[in-house]
């Protein structure tokens, strides 16, 4: 067995988030299996319930504010509350930003409407935007990702 | 199909049952959580999930905005709010039904009505239903109370018009102390509950907590579904229920159930309720209406075949009863021991992962849970994690068959109140169903140190 | 108490189910288990439990010295032998009854009767019950079984006398196709069963399988407890069982109850035991009698309230039927679902740890399950898991409550046979039950390439 | 494989979080799983099954003869059936074996009466009686440790 090429195995089934590997040619088998065993239930499997939106609220929870940093530096912006996302104050108004939009703390980033009000969401960083996650008037739910700024 | 999409106002086994029910009837259900319930049962069972908000209640279930907006972005047409949370809420249901939505539950007017102790009591004096002894309503002076009281006889019991669950009650075994503690009682009212109106009523010794399951049509038409028995509480919490109440006469009987749906006739009640009576001896004394599905109705279920969830959302949808009074017939005994997460001798919560579950099976069992082997028990509601459920040939049957079953219902990592609801089964309190409606306290008291020790 | 001390000759659900209905009864009871079900369920749950040798069936479960002997030394005086292994023994029941304790099931003379095909179909014959039109008993030599086809009408069936479960057994669809293979399907069997012992009779082409529980006193009285659909067949396994059998006619559902009843009445069986029929159009004709316990009699149970092993328990101790035939009232539908731990579409076995679970619950949802999250299935026993139960209002409505059930019925880390059984349940044929024996290995055989994509 | 190389392979397959690995090639193989284990929840709650006999048969299987090592140097010898256990061949005999005495392989250690039957249990190995672990005439499980022998 060479260790090398294993080691090149193991990388590359973890680039292709491989959790179960196996192979047989002639004598000669590998099985694999990678991350954590017993997994709960609840998460292992594909998810029953399709959820309204599509980023599942497993983030943490982030009351009024709403920015927690990912690895790649970015900042991701989520939504405070259940509503529709609106990206701009009226319909034939511009959108408050655009990708590569600067914005410093403070900026409105969006509106979420929840119950006819209008919620302006702000940036509580500034930065400029790298991505817009929802579409505008779409539903999103408490916790959704709805922006990602590179900070600075 | 009644409705295009219910979403269910709640969380843990009731939004699961609600769930069940309607994938029954065919209706796409949406599930709401907080971020604490990402993994929860009912949020992997339902068609849809939402994140309403962080995990304290305030912030989410009970977050009237939020529950709201998920109705108006899933576009579901009506809302089952389950029981607890926003379940009696009358601002809830009108804010449901502003938004051209259907509430599965009352009218507003009569969320009203039985959601006060005082206009709920005058409901059910103007439907002829036995009251206990005391003030007709609010007590406005000391010399009024003495007055009633002496009526009522002592010793009896001072309440608070706004409380409930047990709060805002004294016990009073003399004018002497009567005269002592109103205006205490008023002010501590004041403090509590916001409003200083109380009122006054005999109090029994050793009642038994009997209560009717009711449907009504909202057009004066109403049945009963059986009764129940739920004397068995702790702090005045049920902790084990039954279908049909034991040992009661026939004739009770008969006068209970039909005073129960003479009432929500009376004033053209339409979804489900219960109406919950004390007995003692062989009289029985209107106690409250609860205007909604309640945690123990599966005993009710069981016994009498009926689905009651599926009962409430055809009645919501106006498809009137679909049940006669005299289809109600009654099969064998049904018992439910709740399997709160608390310690069972102490009953503090008990929240934490499961890291070992079974649950029982075969014959005559049946299991509404909320968990799972590596589920979550969360600290920011209510400590019910499962509801196990028997039906048996008879009582005796059902006692047997539920000791069986508790044997095998196995939950690890967490405390539950099954060793005390295991012990309290083999009572000779409950086996003669002698107890009454504060028996567990003092039977808890006793035995808790005892207990302690074991454990 | 009918018996001290129960010991259970077997393991995995059955064990599990008759350890319940003992609870119940106030009997305790000794599991016995292979080195390879330390930690299996049945163990768990018995009042004690004894290892009786290595994981080999043969070695343990089958092996008679073994078995006898937790018997003497745990000093049961009665043993249960669920189905399979030493079930339908004659001679471990008589070992058993040698040792003074009581084998719970038929005597050995009934054990033999209906252990052979031929002295079976005599019986049946004897008590007027109508037969595939064939030979009467072994057919001696190839003249005599051209006489009988010719009289039956072609296809026809030519089995072996001592086959079973599927087994040695040929269609022949005219003369000169069983002038060709008569003498090679007497060498087989007398390869396969050690008897070179054929009969022949009538093939039906669709026809469903029908079953009949029946219990009979051992003194003449027997009754029957309703009828059983298991035409959902693979490989002569039945999979999907339900009760009562669909869409029989008022005439046949009595003609058919009675003639099982008739049958077990007029040998003077005493236990409870299956009638198995075929029925084609409106007419049914006697397959088998299994003198035990089967695996699907929980949909029995369901609709009848009778519970069967506590019968057989009462039987067994010679205490009579304790139910008389108008008190067997039949109530809504139920129906089964075995979940095997197989390959869905090939039906391999798929044996290993449970490594996540999930049982369904709610009203009307019986689960007996031999597993658990963590729990092995063993290579070494037959694949049968767990069965999920349902029960309903009617059959339709059961179906979307097992439906219902099978989606919340989580298994993870093994296979097991749910997702082919959810498509069938959800084919015309099952909702017009115009299915029948052979329908599923076509319909797997139609369908099993699409699926394997799929998966 | 040497040690070393299988503390290479260890070292990469815990860097990739590989909880399971078997390889094969010919007649070498490993196999190995990493991590806790998902503990079973049939061992790690408390038994409810009070088991007739003592000792519970986690044992490996040992179908006729019946002895395995244990960690102190002690062979222990497993009964090869149920039934039930005699230290003599009669109630008025001397017993086969007692604690310190000698024996050699396939000198009769005890009976095991199963059926009727009695089964002579020989010693597969020889020593010094170490422990005689079940009382006389008490039933014993397949399995079921009887005697622990010094070695030698």
């Amino acid at each position: 067995m060479d260790l090398d090429r294993i080691e090149a195995l193991l990388k590359l089934l973890s680039e292709h988030e491989v959790s179960e590997f196996a192979y047989k040619d002639g004598d000669a088998s590998i099985r694999l299996r990678l991350g954590p065993e017993g997994i709960p239930m609840a998460q292992v499997a594909a998810p029953v319930a399709a959820p309204v939106v599509a980023a599942p609220a497993a983030a943490p929870a982030a009351p009024a504010a709403a920015a927690a940093p990912v690895d790649d530096g970015l900042i991701v912006v989520e939504s405070p509350m259940v509503g529709t996302f609106y990206r701009s104050p009226a319909p034939d108004k511009d959108a408050y930003v655009e990708v590569g939009s600067t914005v410093k703390s403070g900026d409105t980033l969006c509106i979420v409407e929840a119950m006819k009000l209008m919620n302006e969401i702000e940036a509580d960083i500034g930065g400029t935007i790298a991505e817009i996650l929802v579409e505008n008037a779409q539903p999103v739910q408490f916790g959704q990702p709805l922006f990602k700024i590179r900070k600075g | 199909m009644p409705f295009e999409k219910i979403l269910i106002a709640n969380r843990g086994e009731i939004a699961l049952r609600v769930i069940r029910a309607c994938r029954e009837m065919g209706i796409p259900t949406v599930a709401i959580y907080s971020t604490a319930d990402a993994n929860a049962v009912h949020v992997r069972f339902a068609d849809e999930a939402i994140c309403i908000g962080p995990p304290m209640a305030t912030q989410s279930y009970l977050h009237q905005p939020a529950v709201l907006s998920a109705v108006e972005i899933t576009g579901a047409d009506a809302v089952h709010p389950g029981y607890g949370f926003l379940a009696e809420n009358a601002q809830f249901a009108s804010a449901v039904r502003q938004m051209g939505r259907t509430f599965i539950g009352p009218s507003v007017e009569h969320l009203k009505m039985f959601g006060d102790k005082l206009s709920a009591k005058a409901a059910a004096r103007a439907a002829g239903l036995p009251m206990l002894d005391g003030s007709a309503g609010a007590i406005p002076d000391l010399e009024t109370a003495v007055t009633a009281a002496n009526i009522a006889t002592y010793p009896v019991m001072l309440k608070a018009a706004a409380g409930g669950g047990g709060k805002g009650m004294r016990v009073i075994e003399d004018e002497a102390t009567l005269r002592r503690v109103f205006a205490l009682t008023q002010a501590e009212s004041q403090a509590a509950f916001g409003s200083a109106e109380v009122f006054l009523e005999k109090y029994l010794r050793r009642p038994r907590h009997v209560e009717v399951q009711v449907a009504g049509d909202g057009r004066g038409g109403g049945i009963h579904i059986g009764t129940r028995d739920c004397s068995l509480q702790r702090r005045h919490q049920k902790i084990i229920e039954e279908a049909p109440a034991p040992f009661l006469s026939d004739r009770l009987r008969a006068e209970i159930t039909e005073a129960a749906a003479e009432l929500i006739r009376s004033v053209n009640y339409c979804t489900v309720a219960t109406v919950e009576f004390l007995v003692e001896d062989d009289a029985f004394y209107f106690l409250e209406v609860n205007p909604r599905i309640q945690v123990e109705h599966p005993v009710s279920e069981a016994v009498t075949g009926v689905d009651l969830i599926q009962e409430q959302i055809h009645l919501a949808a106006g498809n009137g009863l679909r049940i006669r009074q005299e289809d109600i017939k009654t099969r064998g005994h049904s018992i439910e021991v709740r399997v709160n997460a608390e310690d069972p001798w102490s009953f503090l919560p008990s929240p934490g992962t499961v890291t070992g579950y079974h649950e029982p099976g075969g014959p005559g069992v049946r299991v509404d849970s909320a968990i799972h082997e590596h589920a979550m028990v969360q600290p920011y509601y209510d400590s019910l994690a499962a509801k196990l459920i028997v039906h048996g040939k008879d009582r005796e049957h059902a006692t047997r068959r539920m000791l069986g079953a508790m044997e095998e219902f196995i939950v690890e990592g967490i405390r539950t109140t099954l060793p005390l609801q295991r012990e309290l089964l083999q009572t000779e309190e409950f086996a003669k169903a002698t107890f009454w409606t504060r028996f567990v306290d003092g039977w808890v008291e006793e035995h808790a140190a005892a207990k302690q020790g074991k454990k």
